[in-house]
This record gives structure tokens, C-alpha cells and sequence, in this order.
């Protein structure tokens, strides 16, 4: 095994810089909280942007597929800015979990539409699911598909959904399927229930070849929801940072109690290390093979809760504020929490790295 | 051969009862009680009690609920019987406690707390709402924040400042706030919920008289000590059964939910159990140290670690609960009602677990307190006791 | 269930008094500490002081065995004082552990020696066994004993081995035993391997009973052993205490600043948690019936991690100091870590736990 | 076209190589390694080095390794190489460069530390040794502890009080101290593993002569911390696999005792697996950092996380091996060689593994300097910066 490179390129570093300003200008966070409570939780025009014109849906399509061929560690800083922002825009969803669906799958045509941010994308699983595929709820009878998932990532707002059935996976029109939106923890990152009955479906994949792209997607998508998870706890401990730097109690800023000064440190390391997994899982992700299945099943296990760890913090040292409605704090807690829920939680990660690691049960 | 208190008391209420229908007039059975001296025992005769110690309360309270007699409803006026009533008692004058305790006690007036301030959370004292004498009255301007029932109180328990140019605790001074003076606006706060139990109090000009001062001008902190150290009293709670709470909650998921169960899950359970019940044992043991009438610190245990485990509850659950943890049940917003904790979603419970460790003074603050009350170590060094208020960095 | 008195009596109070002072002039740690070094691990003068003279050996019994029919909520506090100051006696395994499994298999001649501290008596099962009786290791052909013992407390210093196997429980006497000291984590107290060739056992109980005795006997010692485990996260605790007011960095007491304020207040915590579920425990296995059995394992889930945690603090605070051999915290951690592992771990604790509440595994 | 770096350095070493046996005389081969600048590059010419970049240390260490060449056996002498040869050549004079370099980087001279004293651990400048003229040169009194190798050493780098009327950080001068120096007595120290890796020395009347002090007096706290920084510098470590170290020993265990597995300890062992990867990566993020020139401060974060994992590990250790767990291998005293962790019995493991959180920084000391340098939160109100060290209390 040869080692990662875990640095961030000067191109990373650049794309950083100009999403960061794109999402501050165009998605600051009391656009994200008013958006929760309205119908359109999504943000079809942020997308827009994101996809098409800065060219992001395809960054880890390759160029024969009309992507940027940039690859998933790339994709991973993207993640890290969508998370720090909160941003409500499928780009997990679409970009990430079932580009790597339609790449395992070589849909050519689909990839093409995807990549260029023409069209969404949405895996049909549980958000829940993780890390190992979840058993079907739609049947196929030849192309026609009848069944329900519930509690989809993107599957709201997706164009196309990629839905997994024990006869194969199938690409659907999202106008053949029912979708009931999910009021869910997470209000940025919308879910759907999705109802097919006799929908028409378009086989991408089949058999032991269907569950592969299925688990590819799956484990493309937690090795990359790592650096949304970082990019929530980065933001959680900079704004916590800031915050008791400026809150005076007792006549002194209330950063500067060493009981408040330890939790961040604490938080710090954390982020720190789950910044190195991270990469690593991205870095993974893109080669492929077994340490990419490895690495996203460690980087579930770590980050997951590494985010929930520094957006609880962060509520508790905002004290009464960060407990309001009206401070942001609420916002990544969510997501947060529910990160740690999608795909696949922390407990069900390390359970799959001991069949992995030969650290067998009891 | 002299009669026995318990027997005394069981006499005078056996009286009471014969004279007064406990299913006529709600209110005016509610007045008798307290004119009896059977509201408060503890309480010195003429003021709703008879001098005698709290121990005897719940056997009281017991023969009036067998009896049918209707109660004050506690859980609603519990600032009032909680911290305004010893508060009054201790430092108002005997025209207000004739004027105020009565009412109180009888929920026909009811008191909400206007201490926090948007600037002044763990730091009570560092608080800014001015209050400037006018006249032979008052006039407050400020902005308190985290006060329940602030909409239907008639009373507000109001700690303000009256003098800026002295060392914060000793510019401080305590009122009873007219809630329905003009200049007072309440506004609902929404916390992360969607909900809204708490508001927040704009004071603009509102004018109080001198009579509704409570101790001296300056004197506001050590009124307010006796208010807070009687919210911490009123903490511990009563007994709870094995599996009481959020951890039955959980227990009953798992074992109803099979297909939920991971071996990783079932570990934190068990420790989520095994520590939930220390603190349940915990408690039993504060109760009986009351109850023995040598009371421990060890309700500031109970406090700590409860607000702890049951964020670990109910975060726990929702991992377990997997998809259907992703689902909140509701968003909009609203005034909840006495207990939801457990009707409500997991992910309310999540959320509103957070405030735990918030509410009722920090855990942080509490583990300052415990460290040097309980512990004896010794304080940090301070600039804040002895700089005038308006010096304060803030 | 009703609820258990969990305070303590003036009686209690007075024998904690008593004690205390006993063995702050007979056994204070740098006596505790100079005896590990010696051949004599255990201190026999200060077991003669402690059951004979004053008659604590056989504080649980009833009278009509000779003993002092305090209860076990009692033996309770002198296990919290021996605790206190990891007095190298083998109280738990002869005036507990050993006491509980005569009183079950109602050997009244046997017990009445034990009771008066005239013999010293020890069940010859390794200290980790837990919450389970632990596999036989020794083979009964008739009354005839063959087999070992790894790692018994208290049996290198007994006089009378009860000896399970699958025949039954036998009372053999030591002399018949060959007893290798063994070099322990916790040299304060002696564990020993014992080997049985031929050697003549006397049966107490046969068949379930025999092995009912076994188990009534390791939960009274789990119960107990609760108290212990608060007694030395007690000293742990009002040790480091006393430390931090004392020593001054950087101009202060480091007691002032704020982290170890809280991790002390932690540890305050969890003391007096565990004291009250520690009462509980030995209430209960007076009473004896099955919240006995829940409320041992109730007791070494939480108590046994309590004083692990203390000593750890303990070491932590005192930096360096607390790092070397001439302070007795490492006494203290060394009981403690062993204490965790004895009569079950708090893991295994909890299993148990789970299967007597009703919370399955998955 | 100019030659590159390492094709100069790989030409040097060749052209070295063929000068001087590497079979021959161990010291004379060291000696003459230096002399040609081609034992520590990044020093100067003249000094051992050439003045490159240390990113090219490894391929010439590796050229003369691959030659079978001795090295200086490194790991014995890591003071002198990590702290006191910095140290030298920072604020040392030429004099004292010249004196000492060379047969510290030979090994010929070990060096020890004597910063550490019994009232002054977390606070180093606020030690209490004192350094006093006398005619021109010091006598010093006063002890150190903590000292590793105090036995073997030659030297030792002496940070000693030289004025104490003024505050701490002002009053402290830098020497080398002559560990042969009548008066200078080591005692070893005993550790809660019944081991002795570390020392107490007793400082009683040494007279050190003017030309050991290094740097200014009273500049002793800026010496110090070159000193200080190069020790934090050096202790990254190197290149580890995943489950090398502890979890490995750990994990070992689990595969080859199934019966001592319990789904508790499963879990456990996994939330440390999880754990100690995350540190093995970060560590590797380090030293690419490193590499690529852009040093971060996640170093800190591996210390502070590796010390928590340690302790986790062997405790958990224990715990799983139950009966095996209760033995220890051997309280003899003795002075344990080089690296006994992995080799010992896993009490012993258990029992050192104390020491991480508290050797080279004590956790709670990392803490603040993450929170403060790292994070850039505020300084606690501190009042001995400004008194005089006679003054502060201790």
C-alpha cells in the first residue's frame, strides 16, 4: 500500500477560493434557513450555477464523457465548501452517488447529461442505506417497475432516478414516479418518498453487475460525504472560535477559559484527523478497489461523528444563542446529525471494517 | 402529653375539610386553604403556611388530593411557588407579602423570571437593564431573554441596574415587574425546535413604583441568591421508576424493533442503561438525604449527568432508528404545551435534549460551582469583582 | 420494587470513623507500598486487628454462626475503608466472597471459623471470574482433588480453599494445596496459582446447589467489591484534590484553572454516582433474590470504570509526581485496573445486564 | 548548467566513500564524515553541514547506510541531536561550536537535559535552580529531574536562575553544564512501572566556567526555546503501516484468542482500530506537509490524540485478557533499554502508557498552546508574567 497524497493541490486550493466566495454571495446562511421554510427546499438557481456554470457536476467524469475528468479527490473539496455552507443543492446526490452509478454502470448518454449538470441524478435508496446495498422494495417485472423507497437524497429534485430492483438496476423518468417530499432533520438536504407503479425503466445494469454499481455508488458516496462532514465541522469550530472570542462574560472574553479553550482544542485534533481520513477516502475513492472500500468505511466510522461532535459544540458554547432559531448553529447540527445517519452510520462502518480487517465478532 | 405534628396537621385538615366543599369554588377553596395555613407549611402563619417544616408538605398535599380538592396547579405557576414566593418572603416587606403571596399561590397571579439578558447568560451579573429613579418610582429600560409564560404573567420577577458606577454585583436591585405596565413587550423566541417555549421581555420606559422594589437599592444580588438558590431546590424532582424517561423510551424501541439491532448499538445502550440508572440511584439517594434532612450536593450530580445522558439517548436513537431518524415530524411554529419530550418525534427529542446542558445555568457553570463549593478549589483569578460595571470589557 | 436505603447509618459512620483511624496508624501507603516489595505480600497483623480484634470477619453473618449479623451493607463500609487505603488484606476474599458462598451452602462449623477471623477462607476461582462461575479446572474423583487455579485472591493466605469442580464445591485445606504467588498488576492483593494432586476435599454442596453457591458467592463479591472500588476513587479523588490546592504553576494553584476544575467536578460526578449505586448493590445483596444478582451487575458496569477513571486522574493531575513510585497513586490505579477486571468486567457486566433486563443482543 | 542538489550531494558522498573505508575505524570514519559537511547538512560548513535543505538528509543517510557506514547511533544520543546541537549552533559562540559540535553529532559526548525540577514541570520558567557569579564563572545549586541518560552523559543543557528579582521569563540563563563538575550528582528515579528510565540531579556548588553559558545572561528563556522547539520539531516521528504500534499488538490478540472475545470489547477495539488509523493518516499528512515545506500544526494533534489512544488501547488490553490481565511480568527495578514497550507483559504496556499524556508536555499544557496558538483564542488573565519570581507564589 503506498501512500496517499493527502495535501491539497494549488487547484484545489483556487476552486476553494472561488466557491467559497460564489456560495458566501449567492447562499449565505440566512438564505439556507429561510429557504427550510419554504416549499422549494432545494435550490434549483445555486445548482444551477454550481453544475453548469462553474462546470461541477462532471468534475470526476471522465473527458470522454463530457466531464472535467478532474476526479473524486477534487469532488471532495467541493464537498468540503457545499458542507461548510450548508448548502441546499443535490450535489451529493447527483455528482457524486450516482455519477459513480452511471461510471460503474458506462452509461455513456446518461453520464453525458449528468456531467454537465443538464440533468439530476438520483440514486433510489435510503439515504439511510450503508455500507452494504439495502434489499429492494421495487420490483421489476421486465421494465416495468412498481415499489417504494423512502427517504431519497435528491430524489425531489432529480430528473433521472437510478432504482435498484432485484431484476437490475433501471434508469426512470422522475415524471413516471410519485414523490411525497420527507420533513426531515436535515431541511438542506431534502428527502423524498418515491412511489413507482408500472413505471417504465431502462436497464443500466444487471445482476451480480447491478448490486457492484449499486455498492460502488454507495461507498463513492460515503468516502465522499466525509469531506461535506469535514467541511460542516470546519465551519461548526470556526464559528465557535469566533464567537467566544467575542462573547465577554465575567469581564473577559469567554474564550479564554481554559475549560472552553480545551473543547475546541479537542474539536481541533478531531477535525484535524478527520481531514486526513478524508482525503485519504477521496483519494481512495478515485483509484477504486479494496482500500477504497476500506478507506470509506474508516472515513464513515471517523467523520461522522467528528461533524456531530463539533456541531454540538458548537451549540453549547453559543450558549442560549445557539439554541435560537435565528443562529445557524441549528443548521449544521442537523446536517450534521443526519450525516451521520446517510450512509450508513459510524456503528454499521466499523462493523463492516472488522469483516474487512479480519477482526472478527465474538 | 403533646400531640405530634403529623397528627396535628391531619386534624387541621380533617377541620378544613369539613368546612369547605373541595368540589365548590375552585378559587375560594384555593383562598381558605391559604388563609388556613395549609398552602405552604413552611411558610409563617399568615402567609399560607404554619411555621413547621416542609417534610410534612407531601402527606398535606396527599389528604387534599384524596378529598378531591382541587390543587394550584404547580407545574403552571412554578416561578412563582419556586422563586418569587421565597424571594417575597425573605426580602419584600409585609404589604407585599400581604399583597403578593396570596395570589400567587392561588395561580390567580401568575410570575414569570426577567433575570437573563441577551449580554448577561452565565454572567447573571453582568447584566445591563437599567432601572433609574424617576420621581418616587422607576424607570426600566432593557431586554431580558428565556423567560417562560411570559405572555400570561401578571407578575415578573425583575433584576435591573441602578447603579452602573459600582462593581457589578453591587449596582443591582430587585423588583416585582407589572407585566401589564405600558413600555412592557413580549415576543415569542424560536429555538431549534421550530418551537417556542421561551420569549423574549423589551422593557421601553416602563414605569414601577417604589413599592414594587423588593430588598434595598443595591441590595438586588443577594435578593436574587435567594430566588436562584431556591430554582436550585426545586431541580431535583421526584422519584422516577427503573426505565422512567428517555432510556425507556429507547428500551422499548429496541426491543420492539429487531431488525434495528446492531451489536454496536446494543454496547451503547447498555452503557446509555447502565448510566441512566446511576443516576436514577442517584437521586433516590438525594431524595432520602432531604428527606433525613441533611441535604448534599449531590443534586448538582443529578443535574450534570442527566442533561449528558440524555443527550447521548437521544442521539443514540436516532442512529438506531436509522431512516426513520432522518424524519422530523413537524417544523412549524408553536407554543408547546406542559411535557412533549416524549410525544413528540426522536428528532424533537434530539433537539430539544441540547438545551439541558444550557438551561437552568451551564453545565460548565455548574462544574465551576460544584469545583469550588463542593470541592473547595479554588477560584480563578478575577478582574470583574472589583471594576465598575461601565468599565467591564463586554 | 421498593425503594433502598441508600444513606448510612451513625452506625455506619462510627465504624467508618473507627476504621479510618486504625488503619491510618497500622497500614498508611508507605507501610502498603514497602510490603509489595516483600515475600509477604498480604499483611497478616493488620487481618488479625481487623477480624478478630475487631470482629469485622464476620460482620455479615448471623449470630447463630458467631458473627456480628450487621448485614452486608455494612461489610459494605469497611470494604470502602479498605479501599481507601489499599490495605493488603484479603477481606473481600474471606470475610465476602468466601463467607457468602459458606452462608449459601450453610456449612455452619466452617463458617463460624471463618466469621471469627480465627481461620481465613478463599473460593478458588481465578479473580477475573464474572458474572458467570467460571469452567472447572480442578476434577473430583470421589473427594479426591486434581487440577489448577490460575490467579485466586486470597489463596495464597487461606487456610481453607472452597474448590468447585463438577462433583460438587469441596472445603480443602490449603496445607493439601502447592500455592505459587503470582507477580500481580495490583500487589496489594495477592493472587496465587493453586495446584490440587491428590489433594482430600471435604464436599459443602453438590450438583446446582454446588454451583448456585458459586454464583450467589461471585455476585455478593461483585456487590461489594463496588464499595471498594468507591472507597479508592474516593482517596483518588480527595488525594488529587488536596494536590491541586497545594501546588502552584505559573504563579497559581493549579486548581484554579478551569480544565482541571472540570475534570475534577467530572469525577466528583461520577463518585457520587457510584456510591449510591454502590449502596444499592450491597443493600440488595443483603436482601439477596434477583434485583441482587441485577444490582452486582448494575454495581461493576459502573463502579469498576469509576475507579479506573479516579486513578487515572489521579496519575494525570499530579503530572510527574504521580508518574513515579514514591507516590502511592500508583497504588491506587494498580487496585483499581485490577479491581475493573476482577469478578467480571464491566463489559461483561453488561451483557449480563442486557439479558436480565431484557434488552437482546442483536 | 549547474548541478542539481542531490546529484552534488550523491557525487560528495561517493567521492567520500571511496576516501574513507566505511569497515575502518567506527569514530575516525564519524569524525571525518563531519569534517566533510555530510553529517547534518542543513548546519554550516564547517560545522558538519553544507547548508542545504534537511529534505535531503534522508537519501545521504540512506547512500552511507547502503555502504554499510556506522552511523552515529542516534536514538542513544537524541538529546544532543534534537536540543542541544540547535541550541549550539543558534546561540552558541564559535568557540563553543567548535568545542562541542562535532563530538556530540559522533556520539564521542552525550548530552542530557536539565530543565525540569520538582516545583517547576508545566511552568518551566518559574524553575528555581540557581546560577550565581562567582569571580568568572557561576556556581550553580539547585535540581533537575526528568533528566534521561543523566548516567552516561557528558554534558548536560542547564537552564538556571540567574536573577530572581526579576520576573520569570527574564531571569534565567543557558548553560552547558560539565556533567563530571564536582557537585553534580545523579540519583535514578523510579517510575509506577518499577523501572528507572529517567533521573533526578542534585546541582550542589558547581562552578561551570564563563565560557559554558550560552547566550546572554538572562536570555536564557529565548535560548530555551529554540531548544524547546526543535524537541517539539523531532518527535513527529516516522512512517508507520496501518496497525503498527499498539492497536497492531492489540489486534493480534483479538485474531488469535477467540475465546476472550466479547461483543462489548468488539466494539471497543473497532472505536480504537478507527482511531488509531485516523491518527496513522494524519501523521502522514504531517510529514508530507513537512515535506512539501509547509510544516502545519497537526503534530500536536497526534501527540495529543496518540496519548489518548495509548491509554485506551492498553486498557483496553487488559481488560480483554482478563486473568492474563491481572499479572504483571516483573516489579524489579531496573533501567530499561531502548525500546521495551511492545516487549514487556501488557501490565506493563498499561502502566507506561501513563506517562504519554504527561512526558514532553503534559496534555492539559498541549491544550492551551492548540487553543491559543493554533486557534488564536485569548490568553487566561494571568498575573506572574509581570512579578518578580522571588515573589510569585509557589
Amino acid at each position: 500500500m503506498t501512500s496517499t497524497d493527502l495535501l491539497y493541490s494549488d487547484v484545489d486550493v483556487e476552486l476553494r477560493a472561488g466557491l467559497r466566495a460564489m456560495l458566501g454571495a449567492r447562499s449565505a446562511w440566512p438564505d439556507v434557513l429561510r429557504r427550510t421554510e419554504t416549499a422549494e427546499t432545494a435550490d434549483p438557481a445555486l445548482w444551477h450555477t454550481l453544475a453548469t456554470e462553474m462546470e461541477l457536476a462532471g468534475l470526476a467524469v471522465p473527458e470522454e464523457f463530457g466531464g472535467a475528468a478532474a476526479g473524486f479527490h477534487q469532488t471532495a473539496v467541493v464537498l468540503e465548501e457545499l458542507g461548510r455552507a450548508v448548502a441546499p443543492v443535490p450535489y451529493l446526490s447527483s455528482a457524486v452517488i450516482a455519477t459513480a452509478a452511471l461510471l460503474a454502470s458506462r452509461d455513456a448518454e446518461l453520464l453525458a447529461v449528468v456531467a454537465s449538470g443538464e440533468k439530476q441524478a438520483a440514486l433510489a435508496v435510503p439515504f439511510s442505506s450503508g455500507p452494504a446495498a439495502p434489499p429492494h422494495t421495487v420490483h421489476a417485472d421486465g421494465s416495468v417497475l412498481t415499489g417504494t423507497v423512502r427517504a431519497v437524497a435528491g430524489g425531489l429534485t432529480a430528473d433521472v432516478l437510478l432504482v435498484p430492483t432485484a431484476g437490475g438496476l433501471f434508469a426512470v423518468s422522475a415524471a413516471e414516479a410519485v414523490r411525497e417530499p420527507v420533513v426531515s432533520l436535515d431541511q438542506t438536504r431534502p428527502l423524498a418518498d418515491l412511489s413507482f407503479s408500472g413505471a417504465y425503466g431502462r436497464l443500466l445494469a444487471r445482476g451480480d453487475a447491478a448490486a457492484e454499481v449499486v455498492v460502488t455508488a454507495l461507498v463513492t458516496g460515503a468516502a465522499l460525504l466525509a469531506s461535506e462532514q469535514v467541511g460542516v465541522a470546519q465551519w461548526c469550530l470556526d464559528t465557535t472560535v469566533e464567537y467566544v472570542r467575542e462573547r465577554h462574560q465575567f469581564g473577559r472574553p469567554i474564550g479564554s477559559f481554559q475549560a472552553v479553550k480545551h473543547r475546541l482544542a479537542d474539536v481541533w485534533v478531531e477535525v484535524a484527523q478527520a481531514r486526513a481520513v478524508a482525503r485519504h477516502a477521496a483519494v481512495c475513492a478515485g483509484a477504486g478497489g479494496w482500500e477504497a472500500v476500506v478507506a470509506a468505511s474508516l472515513a464513515q466510522a471517523y467523520c461522522g461523528p467528528v461533524a456531530v461532535l463539533a456541531a454540538e459544540t458548537c451549540v453549547q458554547l453559543h450558549g442560549g444563542v445557539g439554541f435560537t432559531w435565528e443562529h445557524p448553529a441549528h443548521l449544521y447540527l442537523k446536517r450534521a446529525k443526519s450525516s451521520a445517519i446517510g450512509l450508513g452510520t459510524a456503528d454499521r462502518h466499523r462493523a463492516a471494517l472488522a469483516a474487512m480487517v479480519d477482526l472478527p465478532p465474538a | 402529653m403533646t400531640e405530634s405534628i403529623p397528627d396535628r396537621l391531619s386534624a387541621l385538615v380533617s377541620a378544613f375539610l369539613a368546612d369547605h366543599d373541595p368540589r365548590g369554588d375552585r378559587l375560594e377553596f384555593l383562598r381558605a386553604r391559604f388563609d388556613a395555613g395549609l398552602s405552604w407549611l413552611h411558610f409563617p402563619e399568615g402567609h399560607g403556611g404554619l411555621g413547621v417544616s416542609r417534610v410534612f408538605q407531601p402527606a398535606v398535599d396527599a389528604a387534599f388530593a384524596a378529598a378531591g380538592a382541587p390543587d394550584n396547579r404547580p407545574r403552571k405557576i412554578s416561578v412563582g411557588l419556586g422563586m418569587a414566593a421565597p424571594t417575597l418572603l425573605h426580602h419584600g416587606n409585609e404589604a407585599q407579602r400581604q399583597r403578593f403571596l396570596r395570589p400567587l399561590w392561588t395561580g390567580e397571579e401568575v410570575w414569570c423570571q426577567l433575570f437573563s439578558e441577551p449580554g448577561a447568560g452565565s454572567d447573571l451579573a453582568g447584566l445591563a437593564c437599567r432601572a433609574v429613579r424617576d420621581g418616587d418610582g422607576w424607570v426600566v429600560d432593557g431586554q431580558k431573554v428565556w423567560t417562560s409564560q411570559a405572555f400570561g404573567s401578571r407578575w415578573g420577577i425583575l433584576l435591573a441596574r441602578t447603579d452602573p458606577t459600582v462593581p457589578k454585583h453591587r449596582g443591582l436591585t430587585f423588583f416585582a415587574c407589572d407585566m401589564h405596565a405600558p413600555g412592557v413587550e413580549v415576543r415569542p423566541l424560536r429555538q431549534l425546535t421550530g418551537e417556542t417555549e421561551f420569549n423574549e421581555v423589551f422593557l421601553t420606559g416602563v414605569r414601577l413604583g417604589d413599592d414594587l422594589r423588593l430588598g434595598e437599592v443595591g441590595d438586588g444580588w443577594a435578593v436574587a441568591r435567594t430566588t436562584l438558590m431556591n430554582e436550585r431546590v426545586s431541580i431535583g424532582g421526584g422519584a422516577i421508576p427503573r426505565e422512567g424517561g428517555l432510556i425507556g423510551v429507547l428500551a422499548k424501541t429496541w426491543r420492539t424493533r429487531p431488525d434495528l439491532r446492531t451489536p454496536g448499538a446494543h454496547d451503547a445502550l447498555l452503557r446509555a442503561w447502565v448510566r441512566a440508572e446511576a443516576i436514577r440511584l442517584t437521586g433516590q439517594r438525594v431524595r432520602q438525604q432531604l428527606a433525613a434532612g441533611e441535604p448534599g450536593p449531590e443534586g448538582s450530580a443529578v443535574k450534570l449527568s442527566y442533561a449528558a445522558v440524555a443527550q447521548e439517548i437521544t442521539g443514540l436513537e436516532l442512529e438506531i432508528l436509522g431512516e426513520q431518524g432522518l424524519r422530523h415530524d413537524d417544523w412549524t411554529l408553536r407554543m408547546p404545551g406542559a411535557v412533549e419530550f416524549l410525544d413528540r418525534s426522536p428528532t424533537h427529542r434530539y433537539l430539544r435534549a441540547k438545551g439541558n446542558s444550557i438551561e437552568g445555568g451551564t453545565s460548565e457553570i455548574l462544574r465551576n460551582i460544584v469545583a469550588e463549593r463542593v470541592l473547595g478549589l479554588p477560584a480563578e483569578p478575577r478582574r470583574d469583582l472589583d471594576l465598575a460595571w461601565k468599565d467591564l470589557a463586554k
